[in-house]
């Protein structure tokens, strides 16, 4: 039966008599692998070589601080919403007064929890975040654990050290794709690592 | 040989012999067995070293992704899509993002339909050259295996760059893409068009001529179309029976009409036909994936949609307007209409087809999906009967049957 | 004693215990198993009669061959479950007696037989060396030879036609 | 003199046995660079420098792995498996001739553990044992798999014995000695057998990786079939001598395909290094270096077949079960028959023609 | 070409009242019929001339709780190759008298395709040759899809349903 | 070779002597460089583990590269992919077929926790059934990151102490998940 006027027949079952030898098939087969054994290899020392996981990719998660060091995350919720592992929950607070230095929104979050083991690395906790407060590093993974307990991660694992800022080329979509175009272009870019604006 | 059932042996009526017992031998293949690389239990009567009969069980890693699409908005069913077939999981992720923007009546601009295509064509040649190199791998051919491996690897390298994960993608959002193609993304998957093709050929060296491989696979674990039809057969292992149905052709979908290929058959159904079929629709799919990145048009890469598609970061901190539409696509409150809609994709094992009902919640009200392992892996006992292990074991490995499209 | 006497006493000893014990042993794997022992043993005394080439052809075929094979049925068999079978007293007693007669008439047999002295002046210890057996097989006995070895291959051929299984019939 | 001899002898017979297991042993590392470089990766590199500490590290793993008999397993023939396998692997470097002879107090010993006028024949009867350790293991663990291997082995070893044999019959047909180091030394001078015997070569590799049970007849253990084959059930050390024989088994093989058919410890050019060796150094050392060369060249060549066993087996698929009995019963054996003839006329009828000729 | 009119249409001369509930959500031509009719209904379009709408693409079932009467519903998606049309038929049956023909001896590959919607809804399919549970283990004693279930492992225990979230 | 015994120290002698640590020191190296993995992937992480034994990652740099699927033979249970209940008893009778010394390896969200999955058929992580040494987030995670659990393994086989498995903390933890 035919539907289309694409089909195409791939498979011939006819032997040639070299095929029925064997022998011939084998030498070439013999032939490639023995070209593989002098070839280069790729393999990737992994330790001590790390490999680049592109300007995207979702490893673990962050809290951003913006420039004054003031967390950015306001407790809106969108995040927990947002994961299809239920794996963040957070509790809300208000900020009090004097604590302007620390928090930047008037509501803030007194825990943030993020369970690494249910985790899936969606990226879609990032992409509901309003208020660029949640990022998934595109540089680290969450290390192995060893034991239950070290699993859910609070504020004070995810929350970035000022001392050493998580730094990316651009941090939006749009952001992104001008860089892409400019280097395609090849136009000086001279982009630098850096904070979240 | 603990338990061994013995069965009355079949004699002629008329036929003055002493009474005879066969002894079968129940073998359980499976479920941790190397050969059943998904999990799945198949429980075979054997008499020496051949199959009289075969049940299968199955259900080993059963994960209710249709209880759990119930609860979940639509946007997260993708991270159910991902764990289906994952060895194509863009093909699942855009099939249902297909399904939804088919009942939302969302027109998706070109240029994304270009890179889904694009992504969908790379994901059904990293799908078929799993399925193709473990064949040689169950055959004992290992090294072929790790050749075409290094090619998938490069298949993930583009995958990251355009999503931002390896396997499990997520990849596409309702509306279009994500992100647009980057530069690197471009220039990786032009790199991949010109150096599959000698690995590929490299694979087919070792295993398509060759003799002991042909002996191997011809005429074995063979089926009719008409069987084939009976037992749901769709995808590649259809086509292989001679069969010419492609949904990619019948029904196109994002822009596969633009695209020339052919769509390879095979005579008989057997398992070398079933590889060749695969073998050329690898190539098939590096045609399609040139023809489209040669000719990606410009234009915006998702739809103009915003009640679907989430706005610009920028603008949501800017516009109110912006931040209510994020708000409302994130806790899921996008206005779905009452309805029930059928939309089918050519998955990597075949038709992958998603039936979902809504009720105008923020969740489908019933989604089910048409898995096609599920479907055909029921045809295994009837396949390998009368074959030896062996051949029960190629038959298996040829019928690429993915554990968590087959258990759902 | 000189050794290879005391290797000759070790050796009956060995051949004769594990002879009994392939009659005792109650797991026919077991049984095989002793079997193999005994062909060893026996080789070792062809070895002490410097007929090397019968020793290593001993061993090819009866050890390395027939007892895989015999290994093999019983494995497929799987007599392993019937061990406990307790055979009927009738059997037993009939294989006495029939044992016992076999005795009686070999041993009768063997006392009737003055055995030929060996004239170890004259002996030709190089008479079991390979080069010698050939020479006598395809030289002096080449007719005997030839005609065995058609026999062997009728037997084959027979044996195949035996064996060989109708369509419909239970297969290994 | 005597004693001279003995204590020769003896440190030759250890040498040999330590040669052996020592390449045993860094087989399994070869195994696992080859496989690697093939497949174009590393293999083992941190274990040592370039993981040459690999085996070792295996052997105190499975040394000190918890030792498991299962419970319906049969004790004794468990236990005996695997330590038949290594017994039988072991026996057969005996009498490979490994060099030619060493002077020692003008006395000359040949470096070969026994000198036995059936060489060969000795090597098949052992070879032939190899696969009680195999049935026994497989039929003692109580395991449907393991049975099914130990039987896919017995039948698979008794059936290419044959070929085996036949295939052989025409190199000894050619040499008209079943010695061992007389087959070597005949082939003195380039003379190799290789050249004569093609076809016999092809029909004894073949069926050597089948004796071997080696890729592409490793029905018995095929991981994708049956698990791990006869060795299912078995951990720790026991595992370990199992895949220890079979790689004796692959240097036994590797080292009998050089001395039947890449003349052993001949290499070319050897007569004129030996005089140069002799008249630079005398004829006691310069007569113990060039045997010295020359063993170094037959391990070459037997370390070469074990790569190329190791080539073969990261190449190509495996057979089916019936398919390598027909191979085996169908092309094999008729091919060493017409092998034997052809060979017989030659030495009938062509050779006194050459002789002729150049008389 | 087939189109939804002509098929709607022979099925109606065919079968009168027993087809009802015509729709064509995206183009899908939809029809509904009872249990009663559904194998002849299924026969006689695979077995058309005409139409060879001859390959069972898809067999599940729904739930409508709140239907009285109607609280299952069993969907049949059927595919005719050779004109590429597609069509979708249901059928009511009530949750006291769950029971349905099984379509085992029309395409074998309904078998389980009903083994999982039994083992989903508990639907009986009347005929099956092996209905018994597939994805779930056999000790289940529930229908996990019915919505009156949970979803949720009842033994988890670290998810804290007070904090924000779900 | 049962399990090796070491003579009990004498009393009034605490820590082990020198030639007792650097013995455990050799074995140690020696298990941690021949970890054979037994391969238990039911899902989407099996496919990255086929990745990390690809040429890229290539796990047999760390002398792991023998995928054994007989547990008697493996050192260490890769445990990859969801396990539904069905499959939990399975998963338990690996584990239990499996020689001592024996380490798990919980690669995956779902392995390790269920992941999305929290349904009724699916078991919400392994440690529930057996006893885990690491676990190894991501979903699926990457070949790096397996690599990383199983230097953990390494660290973990190291630092092992021969007399572990058999003390009665041990036995307290199998006892914990109703092993023998």
């Amino acid at each position: 039966m035919q539907l289309t006027n694409r089909s195409k027949q791939v498979s011939n079952k006819e032997m040639t008599l070299m095929e029925r030898a064997y022998l011939p098939a084998i030498a070439t087969g013999l032939g490639i692998t023995i070209k593989h054994f002098f070839s280069k290899k790729v393999t990737i020392q992994y330790p001590e070589v790390k490999r680049y996981l592109g300007p995207v990719f979702r490893g673990r998660h962050i809290l951003k601080r913006d420039a004054d060091g003031r967390e950015r995350c306001t407790a809106c919720g969108l995040c927990a919403v947002a994961c299809p592992a239920e794996a963040i929950s957070m509790v809300a607070a208000e900020r009090e007064k004097g604590e302007e230095n620390l928090y930047r929104e008037e509501k803030y979050a007194a825990v943030y929890e993020v369970n690494m083991l249910r985790c899936i690395f969606c990226g879609l906790c990032e992409e509901a975040c309003p208020k660029q407060a949640v990022y998934l590093r595109h540089d680290e993974f969450v290390p192995v654990f060893t034991d239950r307990d070290q699993v859910i991660w609070g504020k004070d694992l995810l929350v970035e050290d000022m001392n050493n800022r998580y730094t990316r080329e651009a941090w939006t979509k749009e952001e992104a794709l001008a860089l892409d175009i400019k280097r395609a272009n090849g136009e000086p870019t001279n982009v630098t690592p850096r904070a979240v604006p | 040989m603990a338990d061994i059932e013995l069965l009355p042996h079949q004699v002629p009526a008329n036929a003055e012999l002493p009474e005879l017992v066969e002894e079968l031998t129940t073998l359980n293949l499976g479920p941790t067995h190397p050969a059943t690389h998904g999990i799945f239990q198949n429980i075979l009567k054997m008499d020496g070293e051949k199959i009289v009969s075969g049940e299968q069980t199955i259900g080993y890693i059963h994960r209710a992704f249709e209880k759990i699409a119930e609860r979940r908005p639509y946007y997260q069913i993708t991270t159910l899509t991902d764990r289906m077939n994952y060895c194509s999981s863009p093909i699942n992720n855009l099939g249902w993002h297909m399904t939804m923007e088919k009942f939302l009546e969302v027109q998706v601009p070109k240029r994304a339909q270009y890179i889904r295509v694009i992504m969908m064509e790379l994901a059904r040649i990293s799908d078929h050259i799993i399925c193709n190199s473990i064949l040689g791998v169950d055959t004992g051919a290992f090294t072929g295996f790790l050749y075409v491996m290094q090619k998938r690897e490069e298949i993930y390298e583009i995958y990251e760059e355009v999503c931002g994960a390896r396997l499990t993608t997520n990849m596409g959002r309702l509306g279009g893409m994500e992100r647009d193609l980057s530069h690197t993304a471009v220039q990786k998957i032009k790199d991949f068009i010109k150096t599959f093709p000698p690995v590929l050929r490299e694979l087919e060296k070792l295993l398509n001529r060759n003799r002991i491989f042909m002996d191997r696979t011809i005429k074995v674990g063979a089926i009719s179309t008409e069987r084939a039809l009976s037992y749901g057969f769709t995808g590649p292992n259809l086509r292989a029976t001679g069969l010419d149905y492609d949904v990619r052709v019948m029904n196109p979908y994002s822009s596969y009409e633009d695209f020339e290929f052919d769509i390879p058959v095979g005579q008989h159904g057997d398992t070398y036909d079933r590889y060749m079929v695969r073998n050329e629709e690898m190539w098939q799919s590096l045609k399609i994936v040139e023809q489209a990145i040669n000719n990606l048009p410009e234009g915006p890469y998702y739809a103009d949609a915003p009640e679907y598609y989430l706005p610009p970061k920028d603008e949501v901190y800017n516009s109110m307007e912006a931040l209510i539409y994020h708000f409302k696509i994130v806790m899921g409150e996008i206005d779905a209409p009452a309805g029930e809609i059928y939309h089918a994709v050519e998955g990597g094992n075949g038709e992958l087809g998603f039936y979902m009902i809504s009720d105008g919640g923020r969740a489908p009200y019933r989604l089910h999906f048409r898995r096609p392992s599920f479907i055909y892996y029921q045809a295994y006992p009837e396949m390998c009967k009368g074959s030896s292990l062996s051949d029960a074991i190629l038959t298996m490995s040829s019928l690429n049957v993915i554990a968590g499209e087959l258990d759902a | 004693m000189n050794p290879s006497i005391s290797f000759f006493y070790f050796l009956s000893f060995l051949t004769i215990l594990s002879a009994l014990m392939v009659v005792i042993s109650k797991n026919p794997i077991h049984s095989v198993l002793y079997l193999i022992l005994t062909f060893f043993s026996i080789s070792g005394h062809y070895i002490l009669l410097n007929a090397q080439f019968i020793a290593a052809v001993n061993i090819i075929v009866y050890a390395g061959a027939i007892m895989v094979l015999f290994l093999f049925v019983i494995m497929f068999l799987n007599l392993k479950q019937d061990q406990a079978d307790s055979k009927a007293n009738l059997t037993k007693i009939a294989a006495t007696i029939v044992g016992g007669t076999v005795f009686v008439i070999l041993f009768g047999a063997y006392r009737k037989t003055t055995l030929p002295a060996v004239d170890t002046a004259n002996y030709n210890s190089q008479v079991g060396m390979i080069e010698n057996l050939g020479h006598l097989l395809f030289k002096e006995y080449l007719l005997p030879f030839e005609l065995i070895s058609i026999l062997l291959l009728i037997a084959m051929i027979g044996a195949v036609m035996l064996g060989k299984r109708e369509i419909g019939e239970r297969h290994f | 003199m005597e004693l001279t001899v003995f204590i020769i002898k003896s440190i030759t017979i250890l040498v040999v046995f330590a040669l052996t297991l020592v390449i045993a042993m860094y087989s399994t590392w070869g195994e696992r660079k080859v496989a690697g470089f093939i497949q174009d990766r590393e293999g083992p590199n941190r274990a040592g420098w370039g993981g040459l500490l690999q085996p070792l590290a295996d052997a105190g793993k499975m040394f000190f792995k918890e030792d498991f008999i299962p419970a319906m397993a049969s004790k004794w023939l468990f236990i005996a498996g695997p330590s038949l396998a290594m017994l039988t692997a072991l026996l057969a470097s005996a009498v490979i001739p490994f060099g030619s002879t060493v002077r020692f107090n003008g006395v000359e010993v040949p470096l070969q553990g026994v000198e036995s006028n059936i060489g060969i024949l000795y090597v098949f009867g052992v070879v032939a044992l190899g696969v009680y350790g195999i049935m026994v293991g497989g039929w003692a663990s109580n395991n449907k798999f393991s049975l099914l291997g130990a039987i896919r082995a017995a039948s698979q070893n008794i059936s290419y014995e044959i070929a085996m044999g036949l295939s052989l019959i025409a190199v000894l047909m050619m040499s008209s000695s079943l010695s061992l180091g007389e087959i070597v030394s005949q082939q003195h001078g380039g003379n190799w057998n290789i050249f004569y015997q093609p076809l016999g070569f092809i029909i004894f590799l073949t069926c050597s990786f089948a004796e071997c049970n080696r890729v592409p007849f490793d029905l018995p253990e095929c991981e994708t079939e049956l698990v791990g084959g006869y060795h299912t059930e078995y951990g720790s050390m026991k595992l370990g001598f199992y895949l220890f024989a079979e790689y004796i088994n692959m240097f036994i093989s590797s080292a009998i395909i050089s001395t039947l058919y890449f003349g052993g410890y001949n290499y070319p050019g050897m007569d004129w290094v030996y005089t140069q060796l002799t008249s630079a150094l005398g004829t006691g050392m310069g007569h113990n270096i060039a045997t010295l060369i020359g063993t170094a060249v037959f391990f070459g060549k037997a370390i070469f077949f074990i790569f190329f066993y190791m080539w073969v087996r990261w190449t190509i698929p495996r057979f089916r079960y019936d398919q390598l009995m027909n191979l085996g019963w169908k092309k094999l054996i008729p091919l060493a028959v017409i092998n034997i003839i052809l060979t017989a006329a030659g030495i009938l009828f062509l050779r006194p023609l050459i002789d002729q000729i150049l008389n | 070409m087939l189109s939804n009119q002509e098929v709607a249409e022979e099925l109606l001369g065919k079968f009168g009242s027993q087809v009802f509930d015509f729709e064509e959500p995206y183009g899908l031509l939809t029809l509904s019929t009872t249990r009663e009719e559904i194998l002849t209904v299924l026969e006689f379009i695979k077995e058309h001339n005409h139409f060879q709408i001859s390959f069972l693409t898809d067999l599940t079932g729904v739930q409508y709780p709140d239907k009285t009467g109607q609280e299952f519903m069993v969907v049949y998606h059927l595919h005719s190759f050779v004109h590429n049309f597609r069509i979708r038929i249901k059928v009511s049956i009530p949750e006291a008298d769950i029971h349905i023909p099984t379509v085992t001896g029309l395409w074998e590959s309904a078998n389980w395709m009903e083994r999982e919607t039994y083992d989903f809804y508990g639907i009986l399919f009347d005929g099956h040759p092996n209905l018994k549970r597939i994805l779930n283990i056999e000790e289940m004693d529930y229908f996990p899809m019915r919505k009156e279930y949970p979803l949720e492992d009842a033994t988890r225990e670290d998810k804290i349903d007070a904090l924000f979230g779900r | 070779m049962k399990e090796v015994t070491i003579a009990e120290a004498p009393q009034g002698h605490s820590g082990s002597g020198f030639f007792a640590t650097s013995f455990d020191e050799a074995i140690g190296l020696a298990r941690s460089y021949s970890l054979w993995p037994l391969p238990f992937a039911t899902s989407c992480c099996g496919i990255e583990f086929m990745a990390t034994m690809g040429a890229h990652y290539d796990i047999s740099r760390f002398g792991s590269e023998r995928p054994s699927f007989s547990p008697r033979q493996a050192d260490l249970l890769m445990v990859m992919g969801t396990i539904a209940k069905k499959m939990a008893p399975v998963v338990k009778q690996v584990y239990l077929q499996m020689a001592e010394p024996r380490w798990v390896l919980a690669v995956g969200a779902c392995a390790s926790s269920g992941g999305i999955f929290d349904s009724y058929s699916v078991l919400q992580g392994i440690d529930r059934i057996i006893p885990v040494d690491v676990y190894v987030p991501g979903c699926p995670p990457r070949p790096e990151q397996i690599i990383d659990g199983l230097m953990q393994i390494q660290h973990l086989a190291q630092n092992e102490k021969l007399r572990r498995r058999n003390t009665d903390e041990y036995q307290e933890l199998l006892a914990s998940y109703n092993i023998q």
